[in-house]
């Protein structure tokens, strides 16, 4: 059986998956800045076609109001609808955080159950293209830290087509995390992919030295980094983690049961991060078992800044990930 | 003010003798039920962080009786007078007041969170101002609908000053969401005077900064609040959008359970509390003969036996089991 | 509104001849400035993402006129105009748009963060709304210090339907802080016309909202704004409180440097450049023999040197040194 | 030398600190929602008699307009204040999100040293008094994950006098985060405290076998496990960490060098909090000298339930810390 597939990059793949999901469900519903064709279908153009397909009221463009986007996604989520939201860049959440966090990662348990708000909030972030400190920072671990939510982040086009579509359909708000500077990222994609299931992380590449795990677009950079390391003899078992929450304890933990050695890597601030979660974790269940101490990478404690040279220096670099690799092997 | 709406003079819609009996059931009910839960509170009984809505009965009541159970309300931690005016049973609120398994949250969300779908009452944010971005959401969903319903936004005056206010009714008026706007002016934001918040000397006046129809209403009215409401109301079902309607009151008991009111003048609580709103309407209704003061006695004590009931069922009742803490997390948390 | 301002008749401030220059001066530094950045930008000698502030030339440099040095400003991302206007040097502005240790934040901070305290350039932040609260916080310790600065927030249409915006003006007006509030209405928030996200017809509306006067102003005509500053400006001087101006203008190259323009019609973009604001006031000046066009040959001439040198000091200045990146974290970050 | 102590609580404590800054320093300032003696000095009293003391400019009650009020304590920061602000509880920084992270905490830096924002956010926070799900969570780990800001949490009145002297003497942005459980604990503080240093955590009882870290009103709760575990014969450390960012790894990493045993206990839920940060940090720099796994304990993966059977559930208690520091033991 062959499957047939098609090129598409990141921003394609998710507006693919979009349109789908409004084509078979006439409740799911588009909002946020400039989304619909009268303004663009984005700024780069995610949402590109969808308003002039499925129409202005069920894709529509707002004022700058982020509180009030969310909060219409949310009372509309709540009357059984299944809106995505855009906010334009995930440092723009911070305008939104009390409707995110108090409102649509609680109602659900507060209400015992009665009210659900299956929203997608979509965000793009990531240093790297010169936008500077408010502009660029990835805060997946505010949302992971916050029951309720799940989040997600995909590292390339086919898994972004298949987690959106799992993410439209949950009935729980998805924080779907885009990093700008693998939207022009392309793979070919099955034309009938099923969503990929949220919570499950790939084994991208079997291994028996080290695990490295990541998502995001750092796991592109692992992905080279584990093609250099195997040049060196370094046998690398790669895991994208996909969903950050709930994520895929399971699957990581039997891969560094198997190698003994780890490597987390992404690109928000080391400190704090959801490396931290991931390495106090396997610490817990592999006690005795791990070969030496996990490594995890992330930004410096910092600022993102403008100036390219101290930008290149803030993300995690494919070498960075092979010195880790190298290093959890002596 | 581009307003399209008529609330005075011969426009105003009044409210029927039999509309007029419920907005009376429905004050009392407020009323009696705030006694019984202060009296409970203070006997130890119960321990909740309570905010007392009693002074405050005529709007929700007013409101309510042009709504129907379709219809929603999001409110606000000072709501439980909003819930039983919009018919949230006595029963399962007080259990979950109580943080019973039998209350509307199996005693989750307690009397900050409590949400009743059925009776409309869909949300209660403990937040300041966040009723209004939600409920911008329930009436997005109507108008996507193509129904007539209707969402009603609770809030209080000081609310009118944080952000979620200017970012709602913008986004409602440019959008002619079926949503009304509700102020409860009851003159304090926890301790702080409306008049050291609150930059503009009435909160209707920035309907005007959102090109929407806004007015200030007696709220201890209740016929002024009707009329005001079933203007409102109207409009939002015919699809002209929203209005903001600030109705001026006062909070009898202070911002929460144990306040002592040292923020009010003596004055100025005396002079509230002798123009009760509940008894000034029973008294009217009386006077003009639409009731008597046997049948309102009746009435009253008919509640009176409800709210009994209620303390006692949610009393009674069973705490929620440990497994409640890990489930409702997400839609399978806690499924087995 | 409660307005004690006058800019309008016989009360209204008209700059001398040597202040008329002098905001032809901050016009055609603008001007050229941008002219000088999309030409660096297309070259690919510079990358960043760059927000034109061509044709809204007038608004800055008709209000700076009105400052000096310790009156401070908060500006957003569309600001390099501001900046200039405010007379940040232009040698440390090119340096940290090029990402150089020479420039005012030692290439940190980049085009959207430019902070250039001696002229008094104290912030440029890229979240929408985010300017005005910070500029109550500068207002406030003005008044605190007893002294008669005053804060200038600028910020665009489409910042007035953020939450922001309401909290500040509300905080302003009732803190009668020394600040004004100067929206510089180009019709388009990126691309989202403004009637389709703004809900009333002119931002000043909402002024009334806070008890404030606030006006409308052609952003275009350098005397209309220039006596409109004046007065705001002197009221806040005076104690008396905070303004809102509106200044209606159009922006001539899109939102960011690279955008098509599709959302506008290519009339009401032909008409717009039809009335460059730099050329008309520059026709003005002549007309009215209060500059010849030698004298401003040779000023645009002279300005024209000064960007040249900007650029070169720009560019063959070094990159920061890799500890920039841990430096300026805390006061103590990165010192030995 | 006799040290002269006095009997203070922690709102005492607070306010003491916060009058002695004021009387010092004219430029401190103090802002929030009802902090002024017309309001009644704060809801729980903290800011109580400031106003009358230093006057009404300076001690200034708010509207509700959280962003407004941190709006307003960075740009009276900025130019030479140090401003005090209130916000009531620490949920609430959710509608302040923007003004924190992306102003308060990144303008030194985004200035390049410029400018810089000496301010203290004082929130309460905390289970167990009944608030339900929007009123009682701990969100340090988002602060701590927040490179520019100070995260502080003291246990007890003569820290949270010393470390509040500190926080706004601080030149940097400080986030003082008050239980609601523990105001009324109250103790002895010496008469002339001098500032406590921040990033520095306190071994409160030292021990040999193992070492729980723990802050805020928990770390009261692990002194009594501590005690409980004397009588079966565990030696515990116990260290109060107070200032959760920066935290003083060096203290912390030697005090488990020489116990090899771990356990760390916060009120935050426990995934992705700041324990995980500090089990990662120990399981790298002590791998081959931790005798077990180290336990970290926090509130389970859930929203702060009302009901007080399932909220006394939520919160890590006595009971829990003993038996994670006895798993340790085995
Ligand atoms: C965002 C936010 N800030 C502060 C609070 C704390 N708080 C609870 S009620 C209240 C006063 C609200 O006053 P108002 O809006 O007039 O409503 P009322 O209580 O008078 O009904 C405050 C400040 C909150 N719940 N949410
Ligand atoms: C809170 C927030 N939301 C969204 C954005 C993205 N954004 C940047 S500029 C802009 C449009 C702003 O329009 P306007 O206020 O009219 O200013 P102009 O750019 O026209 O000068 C938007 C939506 C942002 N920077 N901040
Ligand atoms: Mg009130
Ligand atoms: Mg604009």
């Amino acid at each position: 059986m062959t499957v047939q597939t098609k090129k598409l990059n990141i921003i394609q793949a998710i507006n693919e998956a979009i349109a789908e999901a409004m084509e078979a469900d006439p409740k799911v519903l588009v909002l946020g800045e400039d989304v619909a064709d009268r303004e663009g279908g984005g700024v780069v153009g995610v949402t590109r076609g969808l308003s002039a397909r499925f129409g202005d009221e069920r894709v529509r463009s707002t004022p700058i109001t982020e509180q009030a986007i969310i909060g219409a996604a949310i009372g509309v989520a709540i009357n059984g609808y299944k809106p995505i939201a855009e906010i334009m860049l995930m440092n723009f959440t911070t305008v939104a955080m009390d409707m995110i966090v108090n409102h649509a990662a609680k109602l659900r348990f507060m209400s015992g159950g009665q009210t659900s708000v299956p929203i997608v909030i979509r965000m793009m972030t990531g240093a790297g293209i010169a936008s500077g400190g408010q502009h660029s920072d990835f805060l997946e671990a505010w949302f992971a830290h916050t029951p309720g939510l799940k989040v997600v982040a995909p590292s390339n086009p086919e898994d972004a087509k298949g987690l959106m579509l799992s993410c439209i359909v949950d009935p729980d708000p998805c924080m779907f995390i885009e990093c700008s500077r693998a939207y022009g990222n392309s793979g070919m994609v099955p034309v009938d992919l099923a969503p990929i299931p949220l919570g499950k992380a790939k084994v991208v590449q079997e291994g028996s030295d080290v695990t490295i795990i990541s998502y995001s677009e750092i796991f592109v950079r692992a992905q080279q980094a584990a093609a250099e390391l195997a040049k060196e003899g370094i046998s690398v078992e790669l895991i994208d983690l996909r969903t950050i929450s709930p994520w895929d304890r399971e699957t990581v933990v039997a891969s560094v049961r198997k190698t003994g050695r780890a490597v987390v890597a992404h690109e928000a601030v080391r400190a704090f991060g959801v490396g931290a979660e991931i390495v106090a974790t396997l610490q817990d269940e592999l006690f005795g078992i791990l070969k030496g101490p996990i490594k995890r990478l992330g930004a410096p404690y910092t600022s993102v800044p403008f100036s390219k040279v101290l930008e290149d220096a803030f993300v995690v670099s494919v070498a960075d990930i092979a010195a880790a690799a190298r290093a959890t092997m002596v | 003010m581009a307003s399209t709406l008529h609330i005075t003079g011969s426009n105003a819609a009044v409210p029927d003798a039999a509309t007029q009996i419920e907005i009376y059931r429905r004050m009392s009910l407020i009323a009696q039920n705030d006694e019984a839960s202060r009296k409970i509170i203070r006997s130890g009984r119960l321990m909740m962080p309570y905010y007392s809505g009693r002074g405050q009965e005529v709007i929700p009541s007013a409101i309510s009786v042009n709504l129907d159970d379709s219809d929603q309300i999001c409110t606000i931690y000072r709501g439980i007078h909003d819930m039983l005016a919009k018919g949230v049973p006595l029963r399962v609120l007080w259990a979950e007041i109580a943080g019973r398994v039998t209350g509307t949250c199996k005693g989750k969300g307690g009397p900050m969170h409590i949400t009743h779908p059925a009776s409309g009452a869909i949300l209660t944010t403990g937040i300041v101002g966040s009723s209004m971005p939600i409920a911008n959401g329930l009436a997005w969903s109507y108008k996507l609908d193509k129904s007539r319903r209707v969402a009603i936004a609770y809030f209080g005056d000081g609310a009118s000053n944080i952000g979620a206010f200017h970012e709602s009714l913008n986004l409602a008026s440019l959008w002619k969401l079926p949503v009304v706007f509700v102020c409860q002016n009851n003159r304090f934001a926890e301790h702080t005077r409306y008049e050291n918040g609150t930059s503009v000397d009435q909160v209707s006046k920035r309907a005007a900064g959102y090109n929407m129809p806004g007015f200030t209403v007696d709220g201890n009215d209740p016929f002024a609040m009707y009329a005001a409401a079933n203007a409102a109301i109207a409009r939002a079902r015919d699809g002209e959008g929203p209005t903001l309607i600030e109705a001026m009151t006062f909070r009898f008991h202070g911002h929460v359970f144990g306040d002592d009111d040292f923020y009010m003048t003596k004055q100025e609580k005396a002079e509230a509390l002798a123009k009760d709103p509940v008894a000034g309407f029973r008294g009217r209704l009386i006077a003009a003969g639409t009731a008597t003061e046997a049948s309102l006695t009746a009435l009253e004590a008919e509640i009176a036996a409800q709210i009994q009931d209620a303390v006692e069922f949610a009393l009674s009742s069973e705490m929620p089991p440990l497994e409640e803490l890990l489930r409702d997390v997400y839609a399978d948390s806690g499924v087995a």
